[in-house]
């Protein structure tokens, strides 16, 4: 047994609110890896990942959700996260033993935080900040675009019809949710 | 009853009554009134000063292009200079004061230049107040100053909310008159996603101030139904109160939304939104905007536009005038004539410039044919007229029309210029519109309502939305106009900007000057320059110098507009952005274990720091600061170097992708190994250095500075993708994702040895300088060890994922407190790189080269590498070029200064003899004396000499001794050791 | 004719109607001395001196539209000479001492007014090169004056001392700084230039350049050729253009800058601030409108106008450090296309082209230099030799090495 | 200003970073008997077109993609945009 022992503080750990209808909270454990593909090694990187998730790729700027929950974005032609829940800090290695060396893999769980936002006037609230066009013909479920709010680089997800999940810089945890919560409140009626 | 010109009908619900105060006095008005509208119906004419003379001012339009009615709008911080009555919505317990007087607005002192205008003609300031030299910044121009400007800031921090937001639709209509509200429709209709917005707080444009019938019933009827239908549809958004005030590239358009303006008090919402929307297509249907006539004394309270006198008459139940005479040179103004007299107010004449039969009947008024209004009487108001025919005629109002211009203005804002049709006398849309854009109805010169509804529904389906159904029905009314742009026979001066007293004979003065070209008659007379922007005298300026060239009017040039198409406040532009989120913080993952123990933090681009950690009977920062840099080299200190960037590096190719960014050699880094590497930019200046740490066989960590971690990602992107793009190599920024802190110090070891789990050898065997390795800590925390020093000591970078980063920053000062380890903070950590002599921001500030640095020879010649070449340009190697040295003072109680000059000893202190300058300085608790960092010609070659530091700029100078920039441990034995 | 308060005073009461055109208008004639190429700032100041300090008067300045259309009458007129490095500070103080007189010099008054230029810091290494910039001023014979937070304090207390996310822990003042009403500039060097013989021709274009064997001989226009024994080149904004026409690349991009005004006020700055953690500098004109800019857009451009983003950002920094200008209203923003040059400094040089001289790269400091350009160009095209404060301007600095970086931004022009 | 991305569609500019004149793809052969006046003339000199423009444009606030958009200097308007990687291969980069 060691002498000293860490607790895990993610910055926004325990955030949740619910404002002009929209809930918004932080959600727990939610690990990240990216997936780099090799170069020339494509075709064997995108086998890997479809034997290890049993979902293939999407095409750039879609998200799939693997049968084990994992959600597979595709960033760019040869970058893709796997966003899944993992408590501790190996969530690297868990990936990296699955696809066997076919794909360069980094942690990137602590470099982000997420917030969660469901709820009607989602749309409503996003549209003071997101400078992608939300609407569901153009930005559908399961959709997904790296772009920039309030100075902040910013990964949105559309993952139900009312339902969106943010990353941000970790860093810049506090003032990403100030960014998120200033707009439920600038268009909450009462 | 204090509402003595309301009259009935209108928009308005006379059944609720608003109080409202100007300058002081209550007054009363209704929902539905503008402060225009309610200051006339309570008789008010005279509401301000113009600019230059002081004269007095009256309502003159009923719309956003109005360069009179300028009030000062509530109180205290919220207090909003210059803002136009004819479009403030009133809402009870308004306060507006008018503004740009000295006494009040009935006996303004400064009036007293109305009667030296003779000498003040265009551009007299050209002329005079050039002697004695002194005086113009002592008296003149504060002079001139005082009496300019119009209204005041409060001074105060504006307490309003301001927010942003981006939209996103198919068509974007601007206007929702009757061409605007049909293009919307049909749109809509056809399933397009449509955004219509309006800067009115009432859509249906005209149609609201006018007495025509759409589909049998009356226009504005005609228009709540649409509007109604629209609202309904959820493809629409509607924007009432949503100025469109500029059309930038690609579709992209600027809307200011006033949220709660017509509030008194925002209650804590936003004030203004400002939108930027994009839109495939837009439909510019703004309308137009009718222009006067110049003639003398044409300047007085009471003399209007005539769509605005009918404008008051129709949609606000309020008759400007107890009697209106009516002066114009087209079709329409009769239509106010008519509107007046069907409301009870009396007509007592229509002149009309044109020796032509009436328009319509006008019951009680005389019809004074080919003649003009020549002259005016009425000091704060008007009471008289005079015609070109002798006549004179009793008057408090008149309604004078000299034809319409089209609101083309936004289809200027990038490349159009406008055409002039003869037909309509006006400017109208040139072929070259922003992308995107097409223009229906009046602002496209189609100037009846029939034709405005059908280019509406027209251009909607040319767009490719159509829509089936019938197009309303409506008249085309007579709109015959013959330009008259001003009345020769006057002998006074006849105004043509009225807001900055802009007469007819200033422009013949210009043209007289020679100052023809459009630009230089609007420059130098400064027409069209005020808030209105000169919407209602741009083109009967414009006329009158094609008059004195003897050209037409297109031969003379155009006036283009720029955005905004009206003023937008600076807080709406800044949106949230302002204060302490003007720009996002980022904190250390330390930052709250450092916040509770006595942090004093520092702004370091987005980052806070802590600079340093008082303890309790410091006296000041420096004491604090001494005692954490003699106590890490004594024992050990701690500091969060998070902010430093990182990069995971992973490929094949990635060590030669390394060899090819840094200047010098990384083809032959082990596994294991951190080397420190200088990145050059191409054109051979230093740029960044760091370190960077090979932990696999294809997979390295590259260090950045602080400063330039997203830059140097950048061009790191740039290398890989457009210079070396078949190289296996793998970026992504890990700088966040990582905790990282330096332990400092002859007990480092000792310290990491209580954290770093067992299993690894710490030993400096096992793990010697510049080494490195992923590592456990804690009991099986995955961690990372560098063995790295930017102190100069015994020291590790030791690295957990960020969420632990602040419980890790808790165990090594746990772990360290038998060795009374110490937090320190950025201010430390600079003294202890200047004892040791490492280059930071202050000597890599992209002006020095590896040569002044003195790692000239770090410069590989023996690869390819991203400023090898243009770093050995000639000049760039010059024997006398300068470099790098330490400073210390030869009065080793004088402290340096940072940005000195060096000076040899004997020499003027003048630019020739400038021979360096002092990049950084620090008192060093170590050596106990100041010492500096600093770039010296040929500074290599000449240690122990001794020179002057000089500072004019703080009345000091000392002497200096050059000496090694490595203060501590030259040798370096303790970081090896 | 000579302006005067008695001029005004005895035109005033004769009805105004003595008054002669400020420059005359003729037709180029077939052959110069010198034509100069932009009869913006730079150019008409050139002609002015080499009419006034070297005697030459058998001058042309040809002007494709109006004089003063160019950045002359697009910027926002800040006077100041605050710069560090060898290579420019001398000149620039070269030039606030010529705008110090230079109302009494050609009789029309520009509005000089010297009411400070302060520029804001915001931390230590901030201050250290403000420091160093201060001094290197002092050396060339300039003024400069350090301030701490308190000082500012007191004398501007409208800037955000206590809620700024970068605060405020100084600034740097040059007290002889300040504002010029920018198109009295052009107009009062043409009417200097052209009473004394320099023809100043609008609507003029230049669509070529007459060279043979490696000679410049004259020019092609719009108004027909004009033959020259020299020819010099004045046009930023244009350069790129311009001398494609001679077949010359220039380490020169176009970019566009806007500007701002806002609607008249009652005086609230005393002079020009600048902001040192954001793009936003201000002054206020005699009119009472704020005149302020920040940034470039940042991609090459000819197009006289900008976009959204950047002024968005230009009104946060202005927020930022002054939020009570919240309430007060952009009436105007318009464009200048600028000269960036490959290291922020510019160019009074001539060419590897006999005859031809070349003047540019200003950046978006042109309007400060006007006078010492026109100073040093007229030296340049009349001795051929360059002005002593103006050595360093050459094109071939590059190649040699020799930057002149004041912001350490290498060779991206947008950076600079 | 908007950058049709071809892999994402429709951006504003403001999320992209700007570089310069696509010719800064050609790095000169550093080995090259003229190599200091061929990096003089790419490190400094620039055709600078009032027309057609090249040019480099980082999508910092996106895909990390850098791209060659041709857009017009005078008008703004934007003709084509690919994806810098794909250009410096055609342009014989792949060493």
């Amino acid at each position: 047994m060691a002498e000293y022992t860490l607790q895990a503080e993610p910055p926004l750990a325990g955030a949740e609110m619910e404002i002009a209808g929209v809930r918004l909270w932080a959600p727990a454990d939610l690990a990240l890896v990216s997936l780099a593909l090799p170069l020339g090694g494509e075709d064997a990187a995108l086998m890997a990942i479809r034997a290890a998730y049993g979902a293939g790729l999407p095409e750039i700027g879609r998200s799939v959700v693997a049968d084990d929950g994992t959600r597979l974005v595709r960033l760019s032609a040869d970058l893709a996260f796997a966003l899944f829940t993992h408590a501790t800090p190996d969530a690297e290695h868990v990936v990296a033993d699955r696809l066997n060396g076919a794909v360069y893999t980094t942690d990137q769980t602590d470099v982000w935080v997420a917030l969660a936002l469901s709820g009607p006037n989602t749309r409503r609230a996003l549209e003071r900040i997101c400078p992608i066009d939300l609407h569901r013909q153009v930005f559908a479920v399961d959709h997904a675009a790296r772009t920039v709010m309030e100075h902040l680089g910013v990964l949105i997800l559309r993952t139900g019809e009312d339902d969106y999940l943010l990353l941000s810089a970790s860093s810049s945890a506090k003032s990403f949710l100030h960014a998120v919560e200033v707009s439920l409140t600038n268009v909450n009626q009462t | 009853m204090s509402q003595v010109n309301r009259i009935k009908g209108g928009l308005i619900d006379p059944a609720t009554e608003i109080t409202f105060t100007f300058n002081g006095k209550a007054m009363q008005g209704h929902p539905g009134d503008t402060l225009a509208s309610a200051l006339l119906a309570n008789g008010q004419r005279l509401v301000g000063r113009s600019f230059k003379y002081h004269r007095p001012r009256g309502i003159f339009t009923a719309g956003s292009e109005e360069p009179n009615a300028l009030v000062e709008l509530r109180k205290g911080a919220t207090q909003e200079p210059n803002t136009r009555a004819t479009v403030t919505e009133l809402f009870d317990g308004l306060e507006a004061r008018s503004q740009n007087h000295r006494g009040s607005l009935e006996f303004d002192l400064m009036a007293v230049t109305d009667l030296l205008s003779p000498f003040l003609s265009a551009g007299f300031y050209y002329k005079t107040f050039m002697w004695p030299r002194a005086f113009w910044e002592k008296l003149y121009e504060p002079a001139i100053r005082a009496s300019a400007g119009l209204g005041r800031l409060s001074m105060e921090e504006d307490p309003d909310r301001y927010d942003k937001g981006y939209l996103h639709c198919d068509l974007l209509v601007i206007g929702a008159g009757p061409a605007g509200l049909m293009a919307a429709r049909t749109a809509a209709r056809a399933g397009a996603r449509v955004i219509l917005a309006d800067e009115d707080f009432v859509m249906g444009g005209r149609l609201n101030a006018e007495t025509l019938e759409v589909d049998g019933k009356p226009g504005s009827d005609w228009a709540v139904g649409v509007v109604a239908e629209l609202a309904a549809m959820a493809n629409v958004r509607l924007m009432p109160r949503s100025t469109v005030y500029g059309a930038y590239d690609h579709g992209v358009y600027g809307v200011l939304e006033r949220c709660t303006d017509h509030l008194a008090t925002s209650g804590g919402k936003p004030r203004q939104v400002l939108w930027r929307v994009y839109a495939r297509h837009a439909v510019l249907a703004a309308g137009a905007t009718e222009r006067p006539v110049a003639f003398g004394n044409n300047d007085r309270p009471g003399v209007m536009l005539a769509g605005a006198v009918r404008a008051y008459a129709n949609r606000w139940g309020v008759a400007p005038g107890r009697r209106v005479a009516v002066f114009t040179n087209n079709d329409d103004g009769w239509r106010t004539a008519a509107d007046l007299v069907a409301k009870g107010i009396e007509v007592p004449a229509v002149i009309d410039t044109r020796d032509a039969p009436a328009v319509c009947d006008v019951p009680g008024a005389r019809h004074v044919r080919g003649a003009a209004v020549m002259d005016t009487r009425g000091r704060k108001g008007l009471r008289q007229i005079t015609l070109t025919d002798g006549q004179m005629i009793d008057a408090d109002c008149l309604a004078v029309s000299g034809g319409w211009n089209p609101n083309l203005h936004l289809t200027c804002h990038q490349r159009g210029r406008p055409e002039w049709r003869d037909d309509l006398a006006a400017f109208v849309p040139g072929r070259e519109l922003p992308p995107g854009m097409v223009v229906a109805g009046a602002a496209n010169g189609a100037m009846t309502l029939a034709a405005a509804l059908r280019e509406g529904c027209a251009v909607a389906e040319t767009l490719g939305y159509a829509d089936k159904s019938d197009l309303p029905r409506a008249e085309d009314e007579p709109r015959d106009c013959a330009p008259v742009w001003h009345v020769p026979q006057s002998r006074a001066r006849a105004w043509l900007d009225l807001q900055n007293d802009v007469t007819v004979k200033d422009v013949k003065q210009a043209h007289q000057e020679g100052f023809r070209a459009v630009e230089h008659l609007k420059r130098y007379t400064t027409l069209g320059m005020a808030t209105d922007q000169g919407k209602t005298a741009n083109i009967p300026a414009l006329a009158i110098m094609a008059e004195c060239t003897g050209r037409t009017i297109p031969e003379t040039g155009t006036t283009i507009f720029r955005p905004p198409y009206t003023p937008v406040p600076i807080g709406a532009l800044a949106g949230r952005a302002r204060g302490r989120a003007f720009r996002p913080y980022r904190l250390t993952p330390s930052h709250r274990w450092a916040e509770a123990h006595g942090a004093t933090f520092v702004e370091v681009g987005n980052w806070l720091r802590a600079q340093w950690f008082a303890r309790d009977g410091e006296q000041g920062w420096r004491d604090s600061v001494d005692r954490e840099v003699l106590m890490t080299r004594g024992s050990v200190g701690i500091c969060d170097v998070t902010t430093l960037g990182k990069i995971d590096i992973q490929g094949r190719d990635a060590g030669e992708f390394l060899n090819r960014v840094y200047c010098n050699g990384f083809a032959t880094l082990a596994v294991g190994k951190v080397r420190y590497g200088l990145m050059l930019r191409e054109d051979g200046i230093a740029y960044d250095d760091g370190t960077t740490a090979r932990m696999g066989e294809n997979h390295y960590v590259m260090t950045t500075t602080t400063a330039n971690a997203v830059t140097v990602f950048r061009r790191l992107e740039f290398a890989r993708q457009c210079l070396w793009p078949d190289l296996d190599v793998h970026l992504i920024s890990t700088t966040d994702g990582w905790a990282q802190f330096a332990v400092a110090g002859p007990n480092a070891r000792k310290l990491l040895r209580k954290v770093v789990d067992t299993e690894h050898d710490l030993s400096n065997e096992a793990f010697p300088f510049m080494g490195c390795g992923e590592v456990t800590v804690c009991g099986g925390m995955p961690a990372r060890l560098f063995r790295i020093s930017f102190s100069g000591e015994l020291a590790y970078e030791v690295a957990v994922p960020a969420r632990f980063g602040n419980a890790m920053m808790g165990v090594l000062m746990e772990a360290g407190r038998e060795f009374d380890a110490v937090p320190y903070g950025t201010e430390a950590l600079g003294v202890m790189r200047i004892e040791k002599g490492h280059a930071a921001g202050n000597e890599l500030n992209g002006q020095t080269t590896a040569h002044n640095l003195g790692m000239g020879r770090m410069v590989s010649r023996k690869k390819d590498c991203i400023g090898n070449v243009l770093s050995q340009r000639p000049e760039m190697l010059r024997d006398d070029a300068v470099k790098l040295v330490g400073l210390r003072p030869v009065d080793r109680a004088t402290g340096l200064i940072s940005g000195s000059h060096f000076i040899g000893q004997g020499d003027a202190a003048t630019m020739e003899n400038d021979q360096g300058w002092m990049s950084s300085v620090a008192y060093s608790p170590s050596l106990e004396h100041s010492i500096g960092l600093g770039f010296l010609k040929r500074g290599d070659a000449r240690m122990g000499e001794i020179l002057r530091a000089v500072s004019p700029v703080h009345g000091r100078e000392m002497e200096v001794e050059v000496v090694s920039a490595h203060f501590i441990d030259p040798d370096g034995e303790r970081l090896r050791g | 004719m000579r302006y005067s308060a008695f001029k005004i005073l005895r035109e005033g009461l004769t009805g105004n109607k003595g008054w002669t055109p400020v420059w005359r208008d003729p037709d180029p004639k077939p052959e110069y001395d010198i034509v100069i190429i932009g009869g913006g700032g730079h150019g008409l100041a050139t002609a002015y001196y080499l009419a006034k300090e070297f005697g030459l008067r058998n001058i042309a300045v040809l002007e494709k539209g109006w004089i003063g259309s160019g950045n002359v009458g697009r910027n926002t007129t800040i006077i100041r000479s605050n710069y560090m490095l060898p290579g420019n500070e001398p000149f620039y103080e070269m030039s606030l001492k010529l705008w110090e007189g230079l109302e009494q010099d050609f009789n029309y008054n520009a509005m000089v007014s010297q009411r400070s230029i302060l520029n804001l810091f915001h931390s230590d290494a901030q201050r250290d090169a403000f420091v160093r910039r201060a001094n290197a001023m002092f050396l060339a014979g300039a003024d400069a004056e350090l301030a701490d937070a308190d000082q500012l304090r007191a004398e501007l207390p409208f800037l955000d001392f206590d809620n700024a996310r970068f605060p405020i822990k100084g600034g740097l003042f040059q007290r002889r700084g300040g504002t010029v009403r920018h198109d009295a500039v052009a107009w009062g060097y043409a009417r200097g230039a052209g009473s004394r013989g320099v023809d100043i021709i609008q609507n003029c274009e230049v669509t070529g350049f007459d060279i043979e064997n490696g000679k410049c001989r004259g020019v092609e226009t719009t108004r027909g050729a004009i033959r020259a024994r020299k020819v010099a080149v004045c046009v930023a904004g244009s350069s790129g253009r311009v001398m494609a026409l001679a077949g010359m690349r220039l380490p020169i991009e176009s970019h566009v800058l806007q500007a701002f005004v806002t609607e008249g006020l009652k005086p609230v700055l005393p002079g020009v601030i600048t902001f040192g953690a954001g793009h936003f500098y201000v002054s206020q004109s005699d009119k009472g409108g704020l005149v302020f800019g920040g940034d470039i857009d940042g991609y090459n451009s000819y197009a006289q106008r900008g976009n959204l983003p950047v002024v968005e950002d230009v009104a946060e920094g202005g927020m930022a450090i002054m939020p009570m200008i919240g309430r007060a209203r952009l009436l105007r923003s318009w464009g200048g296309i600028m000269d960036m040059s490959m290291d922020g400094s510019p160019f009074i040089d001539r060419t590897h082209i006999d005859g031809l001289y070349f003047n540019g790269g200003w950046c978006y400091g042109g309007f400060k230099a006007t006078p010492a350009s026109g100073l040093c160009y007229a030296h340049l095209l009349a001795k051929d030799a360059p002005h002593p404060v103006a050595t360093e301007m050459r094109l071939d600095r590059f190649a040699r090495g020799h930057l002149i970086d004041e912001k350490g931004m290498g060779n991206q022009p947008n950076l600079h | 200003m908007i950058i049709n991305h071809p892999l994402l569609g429709p951006r504003d500019a403001a999320e992209f970073v700007y570089l310069g004149d696509a010719a800064l793809i050609d790095r000169p052969d550093w080995q090259a008997a003229e190599a200091a006046e061929a990096f003089h003339a790419y490190g400094y000199l620039r055709d600078n077109p009032a027309g057609a423009h090249q040019e480099l444009w980082y999508h910092e606030q996106g895909d990390r993609s850098w791209l060659v958009v041709t857009r017009d200097t005078v008008s703004h308007e934007i003709t084509q945009v690919e994806l810098a990687r794909d250009v410096a291969r055609a342009r014989g980069r792949s060493r």
